[in-house]
């Protein structure tokens, strides 16, 4: 009776857009030990990005991740701007923010739509989906692109965004927030999606500290910490309130973005209101020196970047930090226990990313 | 809940956009397909230098550039390094193809002017 | 005699062109229901000739007597019920036919077949008690588990039984693997297990599996006839309706476990069939 | 003979394997079965499992762990198929050219029947893609029966 | 039929004295001589003799379509003394063996039989003369026929496998214990077929507690402690069955004033029975519900399995359990349309589902095949208690079928221990690879268990059908039936379950002595279930018939024939055999390519069979365990309330007794 | 040094500090900071050519806590995953990548977390050490 069934989830599973194994150890369809094999989308961007110079950098970066791609680029940029000694202007700041929260309403859905798919919500995924592209249109029509979209640049951003965007992209958002209250709706109160992720992959506040937790899964055991706060880019006037739940469960983490999604939209609201009419960018000077960090909140929680640079026309060494490398102890920690049916559930209620991950 | 947004959806227009041919035009500034103006560019491989995919060769010397649209990232940072204006990003996607190809053109031949 | 066997052969012969239609028919509403266009009605039709054409793959020949066998299964149950023979023989073999699916998915020592077949075994036993109830409901009724002296009846089978036309659509989103009992297999890929019990069957055994599922479903939607059978028209619109109710489900709600599935089946849809039969003990005739 | 290519034609079933991108060719390959762009209606249903695929999906560099799974699922894969690559990523490395642990496009390890060129790619590129490898698949196909005859 | 006529000239006593004490005697030839080429002639010769005398009954009883009754003169011996003294002789033996074994239940229960057979004797025992009369009616032919066959197909299985199991201890020729066992095992087989021939229940009764104590020195055989154990747990429990036994035959002896059974069949019956009567029948359902391990009973059989597999084989298929059904078949007529047959129709039921869920749990094959036999006892009572021709056919059919898949499973199991070394459902993965020829007679074994159109389908189809006047085991009868899919489905899987590569094995070599006994009952189970139909509108139908024709108001043949039986059972074989065969004998079955498995693209080949890549590049082989769900039907969860439960209606069994 | 090189203008309110920690009080310093219930966010490694400096980030809401221990090339590093079991695949990642000998990893994936056995080993690291002496890696 001491056998135990141990099969290979992933890489290529058609419930994970990206290629990560768990090797799972299972009695019946429990599991009793998951353990992460990565290293399949392992690039070496931190390499490269001492071999390429600080422009070009911006490009590399932003495509670490395609749905968290314009806030590496703003981190990286920010950090650089520090040792450079650049003022962004407020303009800029601004813009950033708004693409930034958008990036995090598109991340969002896009969660909120593969986790449907992860329990077998055909439709509901689609719903998300369906209201994801709205978004896709937004930054093809501001930004030119719909996934890499590459409007950061160090010392600003590369567009304006035209008033008659910020018109429609308001437009837009309000079609959005309706389907959203629906479909929000039925993720937060259906009873078999309740049945499915209420009281899933339980992560105790504690444990969230301890193992390192991120974003949403922190903040969903209870932990209020939000980059956000830390008031980057135009996070300094445009105050952001840390949105927590206290469950820690799946369906606890599937709340807090639905509430974080609300707390984007009025965020890009607020900052197209308030956004200053001043330059989009300055030029970036000099050839910096020293070693800083630069945070700043993604869709899925800080990332962070710790830049290092020695005078030279390249950096002397780009660490990435993103969330989901934080998240991936936490997961390790709340798969024992579930049945096989919630892995998919609770691998994706950490909202993995795993090209962010492994860089 | 999820009942009444499916039988809406069942009684209206489905979201699907047409395909070709009545596909839709992305919309002004989209970053499409790299396209190069053989006849304004004077090979002098800014765009070369800034490109992030290494997707642009120029020699100034032989006055020749090659562009491997398979390497490119469309990120545009070419058509904004060209002061000529000879690279331009095109609204509509670049196709998709079945054979590996480059582009290249070179100028004339530099006239042979002692220094 | 003859006659039957010819109408038995008729349909034997239409089941795959109606299944067709219907399960393409599912496809459409299913994407109409979802926002989108959809595929051609006849997709099912093009999915089956391409799986057919594609070259055989297989890792041991039981899986290939597996597929053929659940495939002589359906055709013979849908005979069987046309020709009016006994329920719950055409049940057992119904089972025979699943049970060698599984077989050929357990044949195979793959993580997700094994698994998949494991789960199917639990969706069988889900469903089985409410097909056997079901059928002894109609023999409270008629005196016989024969479907021909269902024919005999005066009063269509809803009536007296309206607790089974819901289990009977319990038991068509189980077998049609359709959300919430989607647990052992299903027609997207977007689940923990591949595609379950049918991950190990490639190209032309797939197309046999397929071509079964097209008799299976026209096979649910025949009982459900039976359930109106002095009205065949009426019949058909309940039997459709059923299928849309199948549909319907499969859109609004989330896959569930395989636990909660069987608790579920063994639990509500036992219960409401026992509350039927216990009307039907209550006043039905007791034959003999 | 004509009718299977026909069904051929309308049933493309596909695989999808990121090979080490950066999810945005994933992403877009995903928005390709949504309503907006519903795949389904060409028939092609993202199956997820090698035994059932028609054509193969590869995004992103490849690097060894990936090539080695790639190869396995690509041989897993019954004939005929298709290989499609998408991105730049997949064609030739893209933007990490100087990253140690990529090895190149998808072509360093399979036969590529198409590339589908972006950064990424529109979904309307990638639908375009999986058409055009159909048609190199059926010619494949066709040009095997006439080498067997 | 000419031919046949000199056979019914042979007497049906000369035929019992055959049946019963030439197995004894060839047995206590094999156990005086004891070299190996003996003990496999002498067995063998033994096994032949017995089968020609049940074909011979059987031909008989077929000529002459009556049942076969004879007495011998009642001044012949005084064969009170005989039975009574036979009977004093066991429970003597049985209090040494408790003494010996420092068994104070056995003991107990030993005693208390003793009180009950000696008040007894010193009371109304004479209300007959005890001669020895026969009675062999259809179900006596079926048994006969099961005990004689299959018994002897066991015995002669059983020599090769005693030889390697001794190896395995590592007894030499010498100190075998080999001799003792067949002596037994033939002793066994002969008390088998004198107690469902014998007319008397007094005789019944002695070669009822033969067989309790042959099972005992049976399953104690290798000595172990855990042996020693089990084999005392059988005893008490079987003892205790004698004592309801002995009960009843005080009161049939007070109350109807005969002990033939064929009498106590015509005396005032069922609805008519007065209350003693009645409780003189409760007391021989609990004697069977010992004897057929039910539950709560159910221990003794599952503790049998530390027998050598021959043991398990024989007790589970052709002996032993057979006699507790065989009892209540026996008496059906006698309670039918009694409360008392509901009950037991229930109680039969109850161990029916309740067994078969216990053994979704476990892993152990002979675990499982016992748990299924409990199962399909319960399944057989609950037709008795039914008490319907169709009913009875039922459960006649589930007799034959039973006998033949079981005796089949056990022996395969047998065979498969002595090459895998080990009882673990698990070991078994993918043993098609291993041993083809042996797993083919295995799943065949347990898919006619299973699927139809083998017999024990057939039969559980007859059973609902006569069920669904009493929705309760209705109910019961159809969650049972569904729930045995899940663990035989299981095990069929776990062979089933291949590695790629290995697709066309080696075909093991069996020993001949194995692979003879192994074909014919395969042979016997496929032969059977293709004839299921002529079996039993032929044989069966009019034998059940005959047998409700004593019972007022139960006329009626079997109904089956109505439904079942129209159906176009040749169109099914036919469609079904060609489903089979069209992938085997078509040019085109291989393959064009085959390919491993499906591992999310990491698959490689190990050593030991297929694995993945995984964690720190690390291979890891694959390795797949079935589903017990323990934590939903584990036996420790589960055995003490639904023994409580099954306890419970035993005592309601003698409750309604009185409420008739 | 971190401190100097911080401009000041960059709206970002997150102080950080840095402490120096030798190896041997590292253990120790990081039971510290889990008592103080930070959170453990991150290590980030350079390769200065003859050390290594390794900084472990710690977070307390906005404010970030740094420790930074330098060791020389060849030396050992215990790991903290027995304080922050988290610290496993940045322990892991240092390991393969820059070849710092992290010992008693509570997941230890010897090496072998992103990359396969033919690939170069530790690309991260300037010079190669261990199985590849310098000049050998490239
Ligand atoms: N993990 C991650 Fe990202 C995000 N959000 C970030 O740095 O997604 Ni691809
Ligand atoms: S394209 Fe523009 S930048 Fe590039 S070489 Fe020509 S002129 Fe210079
Ligand atoms: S668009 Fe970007 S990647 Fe493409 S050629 Fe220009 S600079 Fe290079
Ligand atoms: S091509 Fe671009 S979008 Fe696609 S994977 Fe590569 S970097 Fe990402």
């Amino acid at each position: 009776m001491a056998q135990r069934t141990v099969i290979p989830f992933g890489p290529q599973h058609p419930v994970l857009p990206e290629p990560i194994q768990l090797k799972l150890t299972l009695k019946d369809e429990i599991v009793e030990e998951a353990l992460p094999h990565i290293g399949y989308v392992h690039r070496g961007v931190e390499k490269a990005a001492e071999r390429m110079d600080y422009t070009q950098n911006v490009f590399l970066v932003e495509r670490i991740c395609g749905i968290c791609s314009f806030i590496h680029a703003l981190c990286y940029c920010q950090g650089l701007e520090r040792l450079m000694g650049l003022e962004v202007p407020r303009r800029a700041a601004y813009l950033r923010v708004i693409w930034s929260e958008l990036h995090r309403l598109q991340s969002h859905h896009l969660w909120l739509g593969l986790y449907a798919d992860a329990f077998g919500f055909e439709s509901l995924f689609m719903e998300f989906w369906r209201s994801r592209e709205m978004l896709m249109d937004i930054f093809e029509k501001t930004a030119g692109s719909r996934v890499i979209i590459s409007a950061c640049c160090i010392g600003g951003v590369r567009r304006d965004i035209s008033d008659q965007h910020l018109q429609e992209t308001l437009e837009t958002l309000k079609t959005l927030e309706a389907a959203f209250d629906k479909s929000s709706e039925v993720m937060l109160n259906d009873y078999t999606v309740k049945k499915r992720t209420v009281g899933k992959g339980v992560l105790q506040a504690d444990k969230a500290i301890m193992l390192g937790a991120a974003g949403p899964v922190l903040r969903a055991s209870g932990v209020e910490q939000d980059a956000r706060q830390t008031g980057f880019a135009a996070y300094d006037e445009l105050r952001v309130e840390p949105v927590v739940e206290t469950a820690g469960d799946c369906y606890a983490r599937a709340k807090v973005r639905i509430r974080e999604v609300r707390q984007s939209l009025d965020l890009v609201r607020r900052a197209i209101a308030g956004l200053p009419d001043t330059d989009i960018a300055v030029r970036p000077k000099g050839r910096p020196n020293g070693r800083t960090i630069s945070r700043v909140e993604q869709p899925r929680g800080e990332l962070l970047y710790f830049l290092a640079a020695n005078g030279s026309q390249k950096l002397e060494r780009l660490r990435v930090r993103t969330p989901t490398f934080a998240n991936v102890a936490p997961l390790v920690h709340m798969l024992p226990g579930s049945e096989l049916a919630d892995v998919p559930v609770i691998v994706l209620s950490i909202d993995p990313c795993i090209s962010c991950t492994e860089r | 809940m999820m009942l009444s947004s499916v039988i809406r959806n069942l009684f209206s227009k489905p979201a699907t956009r047409p395909f070709a041919p009545a596909a839709r035009t992305a919309p002004q500034g989209y970053r499409g397909a790299v396209e190069f103006e053989e006849e304004v560019c004077i090979y002098c491989g800014a765009c070369a230098t800034r490109c992030p995919a290494n997707a642009i060769c120029v020699d100034r010397v032989a006055k020749s550039l090659e562009f491997d649209p398979f390497k490119c990232v469309q990120c545009g940072a070419c058509a904004e390094a060209c002061k000529k204006g000879c690279v331009q990003l095109q609204i509509d996607y670049q196709h998709p193809v079945a054979v590996r190809h480059t582009v290249a053109f070179h100028g004339p031949p530099k006239p042979t002017v002692a220094p | 005699m003859m006659a039957e066997y010819l109408t038995a052969l008729a349909a034997v012969l239409a089941a795959p062109f109606l299944g067709g239609i219907l399960m393409g028919l599912d496809r459409v509403v299913s994407a109409r229901l979802q926002s989108r266009q959809g595929p051609p009605l006849v997709q099912p039709f093009y999915d089956i000739l391409k799986l057919f054409a594609k070259r055989r793959m297989a890792a041991n020949t039981f899986q290939m007597i597996s597929v053929s066998v659940y495939l002589a299964s359906m055709v013979l149950s849908l005979a069987l019920l046309v020709m009016g023979q006994d329920l719950l023989v055409l049940l057992f073999i119904l089972a025979l036919g699943n049970i060698m699916l599984i077989l050929g998915g357990f044949s195979v020592k793959s993580p997700y077949s094994q698994l998949g077949s494991q789960r199917e075994v639990i969706v069988l036993l889900a469903y089985e008690p409410l097909l056997v109830c079901m059928v002894v409901g109609t023999y409270i009724l008629t005196g016989s588990f024969s479907a021909a002296s269902v024919f005999g009846l005066e009063r269509p089978l809803a009536l007296s039984m309206p607790a089974f036309v819901i289990t009977q659509t319990l038991v068509m989103a189980m077998k049609l693997h359709k959300s919430p009992f989607d647990v052992s297999a299903s027609h997207h890929a977007h689940q923990e297990l591949v595609r379950g019990i049918y991950t190990e069957f490639s190209g032309p055994q797939m197309a046999v599996i397929e071509l079964a599922h097209l008799y299976e479903l026209v096979l649910l939607l025949g009982f459900i006839v039976l359930f109106w059978h002095t009205n065949l028209v009426v019949g058909i619109v309940l039997a459709l309706a059923c299928h849309a109710a199948v549909i319907v489900l499969d859109n609004v709600s989330a896959r569930m476990t395989t636990r909660w599935m069987f608790g579920f089946t063994w639990s509500v849809g036992l219960a409401l069939a026992a509350a039927n039969l216990a009307a039907l003990y209550a006043t039905g005739p007791l034959p003999r | 003979m004509g009718l299977i290519d026909i069904a051929r034609s309308k049933s493309p079933w596909i695989l999808h394997f990121d090979a080490g991108a950066c999810n945005g060719c994933d992403i877009e390959i995903l928005a390709c079965l949504t309503p907006v762009y519903d795949v389904e209606r060409f028939g092609i249903i993202n199956i997820g499992n090698p035994k059932h695929a028609d054509v193969l999906l590869v995004t992103g560099t490849v690097n060894k762990r990936s090539a080695r799974v790639l190869r396995n699922l690509y041989d897993q894969m019954p004939d005929p198929k298709a290989v499609v690559a998408i991105g730049a990523c997949a064609l030739s490395g893209g933007v990490f050219h100087e990253c140690y642990n990529v090895l190149g496009g998808v072509d360093s390890v399979l036969p590529v029947d198409v590339y589908v060129p972006g950064c990424a790619p529109k979904p309307e590129a990638i639908i375009e893609g999986v058409v055009m490898a159909l048609g190199k698949m059926q010619e494949r196909e066709h040009a095997r029966k006439r080498g067997a005859a | 039929m000419g031919l046949l006529e000199p056979l019914l000239k042979i007497s049906p006593l000369t035929l019992a004295a055959v049946l019963v004490f030439s197995p004894a005697l060839f047995g206590v030839v094999v156990f005086a001589v004891r070299t190996k080429w003996s003990r496999k002639g002498v067995v063998t010769v033994a096994g032949w003799v017995l089968t020609l005398a049940a074909i011979t009954v059987f031909a008989i009883a077929f000529v002459s379509r009556t049942a076969l009754s004879a007495t011998l003169p009642a001044k012949a011996a005084p064969w009170s003394m005989i039975v009574a003294g036979g009977d004093l002789a066991l429970l003597a033996a049985i209090l040494v063996i408790a003494v010996r074994f420092r068994s104070a239940m056995v003991f107990g229960v030993a005693l208390v039989q003793l009180a009950v057979v000696l008040y007894a004797e010193l009371t109304g025992g004479h209300a007959a003369e005890a001669a020895p009369s026969v009675f062999i009616d259809w179900l006596s032919v079926v048994m006969v026929m099961i005990v004689s066959v299959i018994g002897s197909i066991i015995a002669v299985y059983g020599l090769p496998y005693m030889k390697e199991h001794e190896r395995h201890l590592g007894i030499d020729e010498a100190g075998s214990h080999r001799p003792g066992f067949f002596l037994t095992m033939l002793v066994f087989l002969g008390a088998m077929n004198g107690l469902v021939i014998s007319d008397d229940l007094r005789w019944v009764f002695f070669f009822w507690e033969v067989t309790t104590l042959c099972s005992f020195l049976l399953i104690r055989h290798d000595g172990t402690d855990l042996a020693n154990t089990n084999a005392l747990r059988a005893l008490w429990m079987n003892t205790l069955g004698g004592v309801g036994f002995a009960v009843a035959i005080v009161l049939f002896g007070a109350h109807a004033h005969t002990y033939s059974v064929q009498a106590l069949l015509r005396s005032p019956m069922g609805a008519a029975a007065s209350l003693p009567i009645l409780a003189a029948l409760a007391c021989l359902m609990f004697a069977a519900f010992t004897k057929s391990a039910q539950m709560p009973f159910h221990s003794w059989l599952l503790g049998a399995m530390v027998a050598p597999t021959p043991v398990s084989a024989l007790l589970h298929s052709s002996t032993m359990v057979k006699a507790g059904v065989y009892l209540l078949m026996r008496f059906a007529p006698a309670f039918h349309g009694t409360q008392l047959s509901n009950v037991l129709a229930i109680a039969g039921g109850f161990t029916f589902v309740a067994t078969a869920f216990l053994a979704i749990g476990q892993t152990n094959a002979k675990k499982i095949l016992a748990y299924s036999t409990i199962s399909n006892l319960g399944l057989i009572i609950a037709c008795t208690g039914l008490n319907r021709p169709l009913a009875l056919a039922a459960a006649v059919m589930l007799l034959i079928f039973h006998a033949l898949s079981k005796g089949l499973l056990f022996m395969a199991c047998g065979v498969v221990e002595h090459g895998i070394h080990s009882r673990d459902i698990e070991d078994m993965q993918g043993l098609v690879n291993r041993m083809p020829l042996t797993t083919l007679i295995m799943v065949i074994g347990i898919l006619s268990m299973l699927l139809p159109p083998f017999g024990v389908l057939i039969a559980k189809l007859a059973a609902i059908e006569a069920s669904v006047h009493l929705p309760l085991a209705m109910g019961m009868l159809v969650i049972g039936s569904t729930l045995t899919v899940a663990f035989w489905t299981k095990w069929t899987g776990r062979l089933l379950a291949s590695e790629p590569g290995a697709v066309h094995p080696k075909i093991e070599h069996l020993h001949v002595m194995y692979f003879v006994p192994l074909v014919l009952l395969t042979v016997g189970a496929v032969a059977f279930s293709l004839a299921v139909f002529p079996l039993l509108t032929e044989l069966v139908e009019p034998a059940v018939t005959q047998y409700y024709a004593l019972v007022p108001g139960a006329a009626g043949g079997v109904d089956l024939s109505t439904d079942v039986l129209a159906v176009p059972w040749l169109l099914v074989f036919g469609v079904m055999a060609t489903a089979v065969l069209a992938p085997v004998l078509v040019a085109r079955t291989r393959p064009d390519e085959e390919v491993g498995a499906y591992m999310c693209g990491e698959q490689i080949e190990t050593p030991n069979g297929s694995g993945f890549i995984t964690v720190a590049e690390q291979s890891c082989s694959l390795s797949i365990r079935g589903h017990y769900f323990e934590r939903y039907v584990g036996e420790d969860r589960h055995t003490l309330w639904m023994s409580l439960v099954a306890a419970s209606l035993i005592a309601g069994m003698f409750g309604s007794v009185a409420v008739r | 040094m971190t401190e100097a090189a911080r401009p000041p203008i960059a709206p970002v309110c997150d102080v950080q500090p840095t402490r120096p920690v030798s190896v041997g009080d590292l253990v120790a310093a990081v039971e510290a900071m889990a008592a103080r219930r930070l959170r453990f966010v991150t290590a980030t490694c350079l390769d200065m050519g003859g050390r290594f400096d390794i900084y472990y980030h710690f977070a307390d809401g906005v404010k970030l806590d740094n420790l930074l221990v330098t060791i020389p090339r060849e030396a050992e590093l215990p790991s903290i995953t027995a304080v922050y079991l988290g610290a496993f695949l940045v322990e892991n990642e240092m390991k393969e990548l820059f070849g710092i000998n992290v010992v008693d990893i509570a997941i230890d994936y010897k090496g072998r977390l992103f990359m396969t056995e033919l690939d170069q080993p530790h690309p991260m690291a300037k010079v190669q050490s261990g199985a590849t002496p310098a000049g050998q890696g490239e």
